[in-house]
């Protein structure tokens, strides 16, 4: 050990305490961030990257892990060489030590051998890759089309009609909570019309752009029934914080009664027209914009034609369709994940939109006229869109909190067949 | 403007060395590389407060979930600031300042190949950063009056200032601060999307590339031809092979974004559709056929090389600083200096790792990811050869040298996370995190930042002629070393626990309070690190020092003249033999002296190749400098003309504004036809001014 | 704009070795060229880059309008014989370009201005052409808004004219002066910098000739999805096979 | 001057403008017609349509090269110059080979219908 010890040699050196004195701060930083990292506080990460929740993150991870050991490899023996060069090699007499200009042994080892390690990790780097992206590409699994707008996401089943007997009425689409049948591999195809946006559940798969005039496809299994968080990654404008979903992987009953109560029609709120279900009237003045199933309220536009919102030629912001209401009242949240889904909430949001949500494109109508009692109306109605027995899919464990170790290969057989 | 015009008074026969010209005039006109290297600097670190500024006010509103002290809108403007501030207008120029103070008088030259140019360089530089940030410094006031507002109003419930910020608010270009990110990714930058703002900073940013191109061709024929006799490609100094490599990097990778920009100029309002894939005709959503992607390529083809562009400067600066405290050449020069080249070239072939996450296909994401981390190697070899050149050797460590290993120490971390981005699927996890923001900010602050502050400590002598603080010094590193590791590590966690960047807030739930709570108060740590600083420079104005040509006992030509060097650098250009010039002169010619064989290569030298800062050398110079041949190129005014010209050309269009009182009226023709006036008079001007 | 700058202000500057600034201080350029040529020809390599991304932003583009069916259609749009003069029009200026150097090098004050000039009358012949040509399409419906081929098309070929008019520009700024008796044979160098910078403009048209007007566009509708180029696509999987047969 | 000798390199004057006359310059402006009207011939040759492509590149490329080779000089210049408009090519060839093989390999590109 004495040999990787600097030695007394002469007394130009500084004493040993004067030396430690110059190390302190560095040691006293490493034990701070060393302590902060151990007794951080525990807490519930629904984000996190390192608590893969199916067979894809569990890719990730083990990538991951052979990097993160590998660097800490190298940075260790990186850091200890520069500790060990500083200690050791401090001046100690005015004599000039021996001019080495170079080892070409020393730089072709330091060439290779850096070398060799690239190439072990690019193999099976390249190797994930082309999994994940043949996965993607694939045309079996379960279907789910996404098209973000700012600052919200609307989600397409293209192969779940809306309604069971008339197809010319579209897929069924809903926003911000995408429910999938476990054991499906989901295949998300990513659309938009508006800026960049970028599609992240960090513990079902990592995250792929929103890319205007392109269709990208993302690939995950839905292995563990949970709730699963997921947000915008690429910046999209003023409310790119506030543009959160969820995945929400259900038992396969509980996807098809979420269908089923999906297609069926709300209590109707106007007796005198029994042939169609009406809205109530303080709810009109939201019909340009939103789309509840089984209702009058269809006249929204929705889908890629329809933009959330943008700037006219006079720099002026013209609203555009919003999320499709139907069974409202069984999302966790609203406002794209900004705020839990209660009738307070709600009513926040009707009264002080940009406030809470600073830069949204929906119109605050309190504000343009709507009383307090059309405004309770329209809570009362969007918070009873939920089917009587209950809402499906709902008290789920949140992602984060189901043990990562017991994460399997989906068993074969258990893949979903779509709701006819 | 023909009063312009100076009639050309015939110098006599010069008997005494060019002095120079004091008063504001003189700096108008300066066309000497020290005083530009000076302007420089001065100009880019006034920038660096701004930039950190607004960091520090980013950070504050990150310092717990859901917190209000400034808006989304707010947050956005300051964090697309900060990174266009702290990239174009800190980093960049301030390493062109070195470039400027020590290219010249590390090759041995009076000046660089086109001292006007240089000028022209800087003004232009400067009259792009005012662009950039005159709508920033005018909602500045307004950022501070909502924060006093909420204070008082939480502290005391007092409402003294009510309105304060809602009247700063109202200001001229207030609401025209650039939001959309450094990198500006369209088509958040369409008209579609985004308001005035975004002429603010593509205009910015076409004059700045202009002032860096022009920059970089002056430097490489500067570098290429104005070496002093003897001076061998392979015995330059390694600061000026990275300044080589650098100003390559600059005049291959802005092109790129010149265009860019044109493009987006035009879609914003030619009615082109080049990053817009969809456009808005009747009302109705139609494909234009445009490609948002095609800004991606273009902005990484640039963008990437820049990143070199911001290093490798920085690696030049700790090639020169570590072998000085360790006593040794460096280790491997022939080494670092290919392994610098590779790093350029390959930089060219590296751009789509940025965009792992936006749906390329398999095969481009796999050569990207090769390329990527092919790269990693030449960088390796550079930081081992740091380590050997302080092996063996005999360590000091004055504030420079603390810098110095603090980039090698710090730079390690940024690079090893590189690799880990390189590593595509890891990537599509990290991309656009604060994992990212960590990398990157070890890669620039970690590394080219201590540099820039190595470099000052190191050369501050050549600069004012004096020595910073060495007490101030070392306390200004440790805490910026402290407070540096405080902040950007914990963002390697807040990256891994799935944080993205460009959040103005985040919940409770999302468990991410902690760490940024921490990074909070290693931000106030750098703050107080600058502070020290800003002491240490003012303290050491005050002072009155008799610095020696060369104080650290360093090897390179720089420290043959005296501190601060005269205007015209040397008395006689040196002729070199040496890598390590002074190095050889002070203590090899002894050991020739004393017979040993292996200096017999060198052992004839004529007395007038002799440097000037061996004794002979002196003698001879001081002979000819007698005899009063020494002549200097004259000031000149037509630069900063040009470059005013040059500045007006685009602001008619960014004054076209709806925000902006009377911009539309005076609207963008008439401004425009006096910048071409302006620029043509600059340009005729200085076309038939006589160069000396 | 850029282009203008650099190539104007680099006149009279440098210690240019015709230029007989003997002073003993300058010791001689180290790499044996002269400073200011260096600095046309690292205009010029970083002017690669410039017209590179244009052209590869037209490339890119090339197909595209055709793909989506929005007219007008390179195809239609296009007169290949005019532009083929066109193209010959700047092809000869290079050789006027190049006679009015051999001239000056030769003390040939006269056939300087005579070969001057015509580069120069060339170079405008050429640049009217283009604006006849803009307006052309633009009367048959082409504009820089009507496509992605409109956009991409006069974004090029206007950056390619307006780096032809500026050297239109200096080399009526040259003929004045040499006129005016400022351009003796030292001064060569002046001329042929000017020259470097009008031949690569020339060679920048050499391959827009080719690749926007001759390579030939597909059909609409009938080739419209046959554009990908297939043996490159073939070349790509033939990697990704030999990646997937690696045994580990 | 010995310092010139020492550098390796002299400080060349006119002597290479020497190497080419005016008629060669004539000459090769009459192959670049030449070449020219070789091109517009095959674009209008319906039987040279399949090789039309690899014909024009090719050719452009003769045109190119002898511009460059001739009227800039490059082939007779200073090397350093050589070396950095070659360079600047190969760079500024590969990056935009790349990228436009990144687009038209992608399969993701779909208009709105």
């Amino acid at each position: 050990m004495s040999r990787f010890w600097p030695r007394r040699k002469d007394d130009h050196m500084p004493s040993r305490s004067g030396r430690w004195a110059r190390v302190a701060p560095l040691l006293a930083l490493v034990v701070v961030v060393t302590l902060l990292a151990g007794c951080g506080p525990e807490v519930n990460q629904p984000y996190s990257t390192i608590s893969p929740q199916n067979p894809k993150t569990d890719d990730i991870q083990r990538l991951y892990q052979i990097i993160f050991w590998a660097s800490l490899v190298v940075f260790v023996g990186v850091q200890l060489a520069i500790v060990y060069v500083v200690l050791r090699f401090r001046r100690r007499s005015d004599e000039r030590p021996a001019q080495v200009h170079g080892s070409r042994t020393l730089e072709i080892a330091w060439t290779v051998i850096p070398a060799v390690i690239l190439i072990l990790l690019f193999i099976p780097t390249a190797r994930v890759v082309f999994d994940h992206a043949a996965a993607a590409q694939s045309d079996e699994g379960f279907h789910v089309n996404v098209i973000a707008k700012q600052w919200w996401w609307e989600i397409t089943y293209p192969n779940i009609p809306a309604s069971e007997s008339d197809p010319s009425k579209g897929p069924l689409v809903t926003a911000n909570e995408m429910l999938v049948p476990v054991g499906s591999d989901v295949i998300v195809s990513l659309e938009g019309n508006n800026v960049m946006h970028s599609f992240w559940v960090p513990q079902l798969s990592g995250k792929l752009d929103v890319m205007p005039g392109h269709v990208n496809r993302l690939h995950f299994e839905a292995a563990r029934v949970g709730d699963y968080f997921g947000e915008c990654a690429e910046y999209c404008g003023a409310a790119h914080a506030w543009m959160r979903f969820k995945v929400k992987i259900v038992p396969q009953e509980e996807f098809d009664a979420w269908v089923a109560a999906w297609r069926t029609p709300p209590a109707d709120q106007n007796p005198d027209t029994p042939d169609v279900v009406d809205v109530p009237t303080a709810f009109g003045a939201c019909l340009a914009c939103h789309r509840v199933n089984g209702t009058t309220a269809q006249v929204a536009g929705q889908g890629m034609t329809a933009i959330s919102g943008y700037r006219d030629a006079d720099g002026k912001i013209v609203p555009g369709p919003g999320p499709n209401l139907t069974l409202v009242g069984c999302r966790d949240t609203i406002a794209a994940g900004l705020l839990k889904n209660t009738p307070e909430n709600m009513e926040t949001w009707l009264k002080h939109t940009d406030e809470v949500k600073e830069g949204v494109y929906m119109p605050n109508y309190y504000k343009q006229g709507l009383t307090d009692e059309q405004v309770t109306e329209i809570v009362n109605y969007l918070e009873g869109l939920k089917p009587a027995e209950g809402c499906p899919g709902a008290g789920l464990p949140v992602g984060s909190e189901v043990d990562p170790a017991s994460v399997g290969v989906i068993p074969p057989g258990a893949v979903a067949t779509p709701v006819p | 403007m023909a009063s312009i015009a100076q009639p050309r008074i015939e110098a006599p026969v010069i008997t005494a060395p060019p002095v120079e010209g004091t008063g504001l005039w003189s700096w108008l006109t300066t066309i000497d590389h020290k005083r530009i290297a000076k302007l420089y600097g001065v100009t880019s670190f006034i920038l660096f407060l701004v930039g950190g500024l607004e960091a520090l006010l980013i950070r504050i509103q990150l310092a717990r979930p859901q917190n209000d002290v400034v808006t989304a809108q707010r947050y956005n403007e300051l964090f697309t600031m900060h990174g266009t501030t702290m990239i174009f207008l800190v980093l960049m120029p301030l390493t062109v300042a070195f470039f400027n103070l020590l290219v010249p008088l590390q090759i041995g030259a009076r000046d660089v190949a086109f001292p006007r140019l240089n000028a022209f360089s800087y003004w232009t530089f400067l009259l792009g950063a005012l662009m950039l940030n005159i709508p920033i410094l005018f909602a500045l006031p307004s950022i501070f009056a909502g924060m006093a507002e909420t204070a008082l109003l939480n502290l005391f419930g007092s409402t003294a200032l009510g309105g304060l910020q809602a009247t700063l608010d109202k200001l001229p270009f207030a609401n025209a601060v650039p939001d959309q990110g450094w990198y500006g990714y369209a088509p958040l930058t369409e008209r579609l999307f985004s308001g005035h703002q975004i002429d603010f900073w593509a205009f910015g940013l076409q004059l700045l590339g202009i002032a860096s191109m022009v920059g970089a061709f002056n430097f490489i024929v500067t570098i290429i031809n104005m070496r002093a006799p003897g001076m061998t490609m392979m015995r330059m100094p390694i600061f000026c092979w990275s300044t080589l490599v650098t100003a390559v990097l600059i005049i291959m990778a802005f092109p790129s974004i010149t265009i860019a920009l044109f493009f987006l100029t035009f879609d914003r309002y030619g009615g082109t559709h080049f990053f817009n894939a969809f456009n808005i005709a009747d009302g109705t959503l139609v494909s234009s056929g445009g490609d948002p992607m095609l800004w991606q390529h273009l902005f990484w083809i640039f963008g990437h090389p820049e990143v070199y562009i911001m290093i490798l400067p920085a690696f030049g600066i700790v090639s020169e600083i570590i072998p000085i405290f360790s006593r040794k050449p460096l280790f491997g020069y022939a080494v670092m200096v290919y392994a610098l080249a590779a790093i350029a070239f390959l930089g060219f072939g590296v751009w789509a790792h940025h965009m792992f996450t936006t749906g390329l296909a398999a095969t481009p994401v796999a050569a990207f990811a090769a390329t990527s981390m092919l790269i990693a190697i030449p960088t390796g070899v550079k930081i081992f050869n740091w380590t050997g050149t302080m092996w063996g050797g005999s360590l000091t460590f004055p504030t420079a040298m603390l810098f110095a290993v603090g980039l090698v120490s710090q730079f390690v971390i940024g690079g090893l996370s590189g690799v880990m981005h390189a590593v595509v699927p890891i990537d599509t996890h990290q991309n656009d995190s604060y994992f990212v923001i960590a990398h990157f900010h070890y890669v620039l602050f970690g590394g080219t930042l201590f540099a820039l502050f190595g470099a000052m400590y190191f050369w501050w002598p050549k600069i004012y002629g004096k020595l910073l603080d060495e007490r101030l010094g070392k306390l200004h590193f440790w805490l910026t070393f402290i407070g540096f590791n405080l902040t950007f590590f914990p963002m390697h966690f807040l990256g891994l626990a799935g944080m993205p960047r460009r959040y103005h807030s985040y919940s409770f739930e999302s468990g991410w309070w902690f760490w940024n709570a921490v990074e909070t108060i290693g931000a106030l740590i750098i703050g107080a690190a600058v502070l020290v600083f800003l002491l240490n420079i003012l303290r050491t104005a005050q002072e009155k020092q008799d610095v020696p040509a060369n104080p650290w006992d360093a090897a390179t030509l720089e420290w043959a003249t005296p501190s601060p060097p005269p205007v015209y650098n040397f008395r006689i250009i040196p002729q070199v033999t040496h890598r390590d010039q002074l190095w050889h002169d002070k203590y090899d010619r002894i050991l020739e002296a004393q017979g040993r064989p292996d200096a017999a290569a060198d052992a004839i030298i004529e007395i007038d190749q002799l440097p000037q800062s061996s004794p002979v050398g002196v003698a001879v110079a001081e002979e000819q400098a007698e005899l009063g041949n020494i002549h200097m190129p004259n000031p000149s005014f037509y630069p900063l003309v040009a470059a005013i010209g040059l500045f007006l050309l685009p602001v008619g269009m960014v004054l076209n504004n709806p925000h902006i009182p009377l911009g539309s009226f005076i609207g963008l023709p008439v401004i425009t036809a006096i910048g071409i006036l302006v620029l043509l008079t600059g340009i005729f001007g200085w076309s038939f001014e006589p160069a000396d | 704009m850029a282009t203008a700058i650099t190539v104007e202000t680099a006149h009279g500057e440098g210690q240019g070795i015709h230029e007989g600034h003997g002073h003993a201080g300058h010791p001689p350029p180290s790499a044996g060229v002269d400073s200011r040529k260096l600095l046309m020809w690292l205009f010029l390599t970083s002017d690669t880059m410039f017209f590179g991304t244009l052209i590869a932003t037209y490339m890119m583009y090339r197909d595209r309008s055709i793909q989506l069916l929005t007219p007008p259609y390179p195809n239609d749009i296009f007169d290949i014989p005019y532009t083929s003069v066109s193209a010959f029009v700047l092809l000869m200026s290079s050789l006027t370009m190049v006679l009015a150097l051999a001239s000056i090098q030769r003390g040939n004050y006269r056939g300087l201005r005579i070969w001057l000039a015509a580069t120069a009358l060339l170079g405008g012949i050429f640049v009217g052409g283009q604006v006849f040509e803009f307006t052309t399409f633009a009367h048959e419906g082409l504009t820089l808004s009507s496509n992605v081929f409109g956009s991409s098309f006069y974004v090029l070929t206007g950056f390619h004219g307006a780096h032809v008019t500026i050297g239109v520009l200096w080399l009526v700024a040259l003929l004045v002066v040499s006129l005016r008796g400022g351009l003796p044979k030292e001064k060569a160098m002046s001329v042929e910098i000017a020259g470097l910078y009008w031949h690569f403009v020339d060679i920048v048209w050499i391959i827009i000739f080719t690749f926007v007007y001759l390579v030939p566009y597909p059909n609409p509708v009938k080739e419209a999805t046959e554009a990908a180029p297939a043996a490159f696509l073939h070349l790509v999987s033939l990697g990704q096979q030999m990646l997937a047969a690696l045994p580990f | 001057m010995a310092s010139n000798v020492a550098h390796g390199q002299q400080v060349i004057g006119h002597a290479e403008e020497e190497h080419t006359t005016p008629q060669e310059y004539v000459r090769v402006a009459i192959v670049l017609a030449i070449i020219t009207a070789i091109e517009v011939f095959i674009y209008y040759l319906p039987s040279a349509r399949p090789l039309l492509v690899p014909a024009l590149i090719i050719l452009s490329l003769a045109k190119f090269a002898a511009v460059v080779g001739y009227f800039m000089h490059l082939k007779f210049d200073n090397r350093l110059f050589q070396f950095m408009f070659i360079a600047g090519l190969v760079v500024s060839l590969s990056v935009f080979l790349a990228f436009l093989a990144m687009f038209w390999y992608s399969t993701s590109y779909m208009p709105l219908t």
